[in-house]
């Protein structure tokens, strides 16, 4: 590691969250304007964190804070490894910690709404793993090896062989972001069934921390989609962007449904296309 | 003297008005609901019925200190009305479907029966 | 200036007869939406920032009112929204009506009316803002309401 | 192992102060107990200090949604006390603000049904519309939400040339709204999803259940008050019953969907067969005896029962509401369904709990 | 696909907001905002006050003070109705959010009132 990485990391930590924050803006505001409605102003995430810092901390058990810390924590360190090109299966798993780290909390802290939003988060993990993990299959396959770098150094993008992956990357960006009709565990608007379901129990700096968590998963996650092409940023950020705005769109013209049903659409049709995808990158033994 | 009271068929017993619910339940009656007035120291119940948009009502006299029947075996839907009278006149119905002990509507600091 | 951004509201409904709550609700739909101003309804208490009461108290929902404005954290404000919430309104002397919501918890900005306009209900959210505001430069804590069984304040 | 919920009082699907302990098995409702209260006020009572007149308004304020019709019924009752005939423009006046009122309502409730399922968008596209029927009555009456239309002996406001403008024009502009609408929520995938086969009574069920409205017509049971001779003039304004078979919540929606159209419809007709003349009938003496009087409100039928006794405080005024013979209905539907849908199941029979309570 | 239209429907038209605090619809002239007493002619009658559903007026014969609770009106104008000196009218500003207010008003004259007041 030189210094030039550090200065990029350091980078990193700070850029991220700005970004995140403005995408997290755009979102609440095109959210607005496909409702006919004018919306809160494009720094309204940044007013909510700063505001909830300075209130006071509830918690129902102490334990409440370490998960949150070890959410943030693990959702900057998988940021961090895919901005270092770092082996794509690793960056899964730490991922996936992150994911565990709030079910977890939610779990510790007793109210029913929390337990079930999180159980709910636990199928919503079920559901999009799989699809996660084939993706990195395909880097594979396609690469020969992991690492992120070799698809970056690669001269044709990884869409060119996978865009059954990509769509089915979409509908995990959909769950991650938790977005109708994906949303049951906990999300931003919608609070009809379980109130705030597994961050029920969050408060001031703690939930804080989560929506600052949250920005970088954004990044992260429209990260994911970059990779389809690297060759050209401008066309990956496109990409990812076009993804992003379709995800919003979704949400607004779809209800709720159940948990069942979206591991049903995962285990079956999503998976199913992943699974058409990567066995024709088996077959036909094509490489970037 | 009153005048524009209601048709109504009295009832003597409480043995009767189960029977009589029972026959209009058969006949394809409605239940609409019950209304409980107070009446020389006792209440006055008047069940309402509905079928074809024609009204059925029976009156029904209890005498002061005599536990009504509850219909609410017959039709569900009585078991509401019921027990708002319990809260509301401290009347204690015999055989209700889901007796809530006085507390439907108030808690024990509330004031007591208080249309009674 | 950190909170008057992005206030939080929980809405309660303790005795209303409908009126007021559909006209808070309205308050966040497009023709008024109140998200303009960061305005938020948020269902649990423990992110809330301002308290929105409609309708009087009565002897069974008291303990409801009391436990939801107990975990509010500080700062908080209590905003309450029509006639019945302010004095008891026309229900005023019903026989399980206690009264507005000032005689059980703390109230800071009242708004007239059965019903209140939507724009009267965002007029009072911005008395709030200030409220807060200020609340929160003066470290000022809500106090805590005890709870005790059912019991109700003896002026009541 | 079972888990109890409790659904409420406090929960934000519903504006109102609704609680069910809900017994949980895996996800899936197995019992369901209400508890009430929340909302008691006890209007019932307030008839010992407030004479006839001033009863009508706090009858208005029962339930801010469907306002007038409770102020309507409540005054029709006590007229039949008087045994007087209210002038046919009054009687037109209130089935207007009636019929408006039951638009207003049906938009409300679809709007919160969307939000019941997760559907915000259509949850804000239904009350944007909503706000023109607002407007108009807020026009007519002076107020957005309490209409206070009508009084004993007729009605306090009588109708303009512009107010019928108004009308007419807030028909054009909304009907097609509410087809829009009407497309979302009747072909729409996901909103098929979470309503088809949810919750369903039989016809023979909801019947014995002693259900009311929307939730029994939409069962086949064809029960609509204003087909009834209690308010005779919806007769002439050729009324026929909107009535779904299936009984599930998809059923139900589209019952009050029609109703919407109805309700256009009959806007339209009494608009264009409103008589001239007065509105109010002068009403000599203190109403005596005893008279039962229901009619039709956006949520079912409502029962009045009024006594009076000769002075100008009544006896006893007996409530039935639509949401309390809907109730019990809950009780036999939640147990089977999965968590996910009690919102749903809560939100279908259109609950009022300021109605139910009173 | 109803509600794709509808959403790119209202992204391409001006959203439904109106601004509300900075951009005011003039309220109408029907609409009922808070009561006005002008206390020229009161007779202090007390009819307002018996009229009065939520019980919000309050006339003192003694004091010749006649009070209003504008947290507790509910805007039925029965007390303008009522009142035979026509002293109460509605106006349609909206009452003024924020402390309690009590509207206190002197009645400078009173002559002896013509009709003898209901019992």
């Amino acid at each position: 590691m030189n210094m030039n990485d550090v200065l990029i990391a350091i980078l990193v930590l700070i850029v991220a969250p700005i970004v995140g924050c403005l995408a997290a803006g755009i979102d609440r505001r095109i959210t607005a304007r496909l409702q006919g409605r004018v919306g809160p102003p494009l720094l309204q995430p940044y007013y909510d964190v700063r505001k909830l810092l300075s209130k006071d901390n509830m918690v129902v058990n102490k334990s409440q804070n370490f998960f949150v810390v070890v959410y943030l924590v693990f959702i900057v360190l998988s940021l961090l490894m895919l901005i270092f090109r770092q082996d794509i299966l690793m960056i899964i798993f730490v991922y996936t910690v992150a994911s565990i780290a709030l079910v977890v909390g939610g779990m510790s802290t007793g109210s029913p709404y929390a337990r079930i939003g999180s159980s709910r988060e636990i199928m919503a993990i079920l559901a999009y793993e799989p699809i996660l993990i084939l993706y990195a299959l395909a880097i594979y396959l396609l690469t020969g090896t992991f690492k992120l770098s070799a698809v970056v150094d690669a001269s044709t993008p990884l869409l060119a062989y996978t865009p059954l992956i990509f769509i089915a990357m979409i509908f995990v960006l959909n769950i991650k972001l938790k977005k109708s009709p994906f949303d049951y565990s906990t999300s931003h608007h919608a609070h009809q069934e379980l109130v705030k379901g597994m961050l029920t129990e969050y408060s001031g700096p703690g939930f804080a921390i989560i929506e600052v968590a949250h920005f970088y998963e954004y990044v992260f996650l429209t990260g994911l989609l970059f990779v389809f092409w690297t060759v050209n940023p401008l066309i990956g950020f496109l990409l990812s962007t076009a993804a992003f705005l379709l995800v919003i769109v979704i949400d607004n013209i779809t209800a709720r449904i159940y948990w069942q049903w979206m591991l049903k659409l995962s285990w079956t049709f999503l998976l199913g296309i992943s699974i058409v995808n990567i066995a024709f990158l088996y077959f036909s033994g094509v490489k970037l | 003297m009153l005048e524009n009271t209601i048709e109504a068929t009295e009832i003597k017993n409480g043995a009767e008005l189960l029977k009589t619910v029972e026959g209009l339940k058969n006949d394809g009656y409605r239940y609409a609901t019950m209304i409980c007035l107070k009446a020389n120291d006792g209440h006055d119940f008047i069940y309402i019925f509905d079928k074809d948009y024609k009204l059925k009502n029976l009156r029904y006299f209890v005498k002061p200190g005599e536990k009504p029947k509850s219909v609410s075996g017959i039709y569900l839907c009585a078991l509401l009305i019921e027990n708002e009278y319990q809260d509301l006149f401290g009347l204690t119905f015999e055989g209700l479907a889901i007796d809530f002990k006085g507390h439907l509507y108030l808690t024990p600091n509330s004031p007591k029966a208080p249309l009674a | 200036m950190s909170l008057a951004k992005s206030p939080w509201i929980i809405h309660v409904n303790c005795n209303s007869c409908n009126g007021c709550d559909i006209e808070v609700v309205a308050c966040l739909t497009p023709l008024y939406d109140a998200e303009r101003f960061g305005v938020l309804n948020i269902g649990t208490p423990k992110q809330a920032d301002i308290m929105v009461v409609t309708g009087s108290i009565n002897y069974k929902n008291v303990n409801v009112l009391k436990n939801i404005y107990n975990q509010i954290p500080d700062p908080k404000v209590v905003l309450a929204v029509g006639a019945c919430a302010s004095t008891g309104g026309i229900f005023h002397d019903c026989y399980n009506v206690i009264g507005g919501v000032d005689q059980i918890i703390p109230v800071d900005a009242y708004v007239p009316g059965c019903c209140p306009r939507p724009e009267a209900i965002l007029d009072g959210v911005v008395a709030a803002l200030s409220i807060l505001e200020s609340k929160s430069q003066g470290k000022i804590k809500g106090k805590e309401v005890k709870l005790k069984g059912n019991e109700v304040p003896s002026n009541a | 192992m079972t888990t109890v919920i409790p659904f409420g009082p406090q929960h934000p699907v519903l504006p109102e102060p609704v609680s069910l302990k809900l017994e949980i098995d895996n996800d899936v409702v197995v019992g369901a107990l209400p508890s009430l209260g929340y909302v008691h006020r006890g209007l019932e009572k307030f008839i010992d200090t407030k004479d006839y007149n001033q009863t009508t308004y706090i009858c208005e304020r029962i339930c801010g949604i469907c306002s007038a019709l409770h102020g309507i019924t409540y005054t029709m009752a006590v007229e039949k006390l008087f045994d007087v005939e209210i002038p046919e423009r009054a009687q037109y006046i209130r089935v207007i603000i009636g019929e408006l009122n039951r638009v207003h309502s049906h938009l409300l409730w679809l709007g919160l049904f969307a939000d019941g399922f997760g559907f915000e968008s259509l949850f804000y596209e239904c009350w944007k519309y909503r706000e023109t029927v607002l407007d108009v009555l807020e026009r007519i009456t002076g107020n957005r939400v309490i209409h206070s239309i009508s009084k004993v002996g007729g009605a306090s406001k009588d109708l303009t040339k512009e107010h019928i403008d108004l009308i007419l024009k807030m028909c054009d502009t909304v009907e097609p709204q509410v087809k829009d609408l009407e497309k979302v929520f009747v072909n729409n995938y996901s909103v098929k999803q979470r309503l088809v086969g949810l919750a369903t009574m039989s016809k023979q069920l909801a019947y014995e259940a002693g259900t009311a409205g929307p939730t029994l017509r939409g069962s086949g049971n064809s029960i609509d008050l204003r087909e009834s001779a209690d308010w005779d003039i919806y007769k002439d304004l050729g009324f026929k019953p909107a009535v779904e078979k299936d009984g599930d919540c998809y059923a139900r929606t589209k019952v009050r969907i029609t109703e919407l159209y109805d309700s256009f419809k009959l806007l339209r007709n009494a608009i264009s067969k409103m008589p001239n003349g007065e509105i109010t009938t002068p009403i000599k003496g203190f109403p005596t005896g005893e008279a039962i009087m229901r009619t039709e409100q956006p949520r079912g039928e409502v029962v009045y029962y009024v006594k009076g006794k000769g002075t100008k405080n009544l006896e006893r005024l007996k409530i039935r509401t639509p949401t309390f013979a809907n109730i019990p209905s809950l009780l036999l539907t939640l147990p089977g369904i999965k968590l996910a849908d009690v919102p749903i199941v809560v939100l279908t029979i259109d609950p009022c709990i300021s109605c139910t309570e009173r | 696909m109803g509600m794709l239209n509808l959403v790119l429907t209202n992204i391409s038209r001006k959203p439904a907001t109106r601004l509300y605090p900075f951009e005011i619809r003039a309220p109408y002239a029907e609409f009922k905002g808070k009561i006005v007493f002008n206390p020229e002619n009161c007779i202090l009658c007390g009819i307002c006050q018996k009229k009065c559903p939520p019980d919000a007026i309050k006339v003192t014969k003694d004091e010749k003070k006649w009070e209003l609770n504008v947290f507790r009106c509910i805007m039925c104008t029965e007390c303008v109705t009522s009142c035979p000196k026509d002293c109460i009218i509605i106006s349609n500003e909206r009452a003024k959010t924020g402390a309690k207010e009590y509207i206190k008003i002197l009645v400078p004259k009173v002559d002896t009132p013509k009709a003898a007041p209901p019992k």
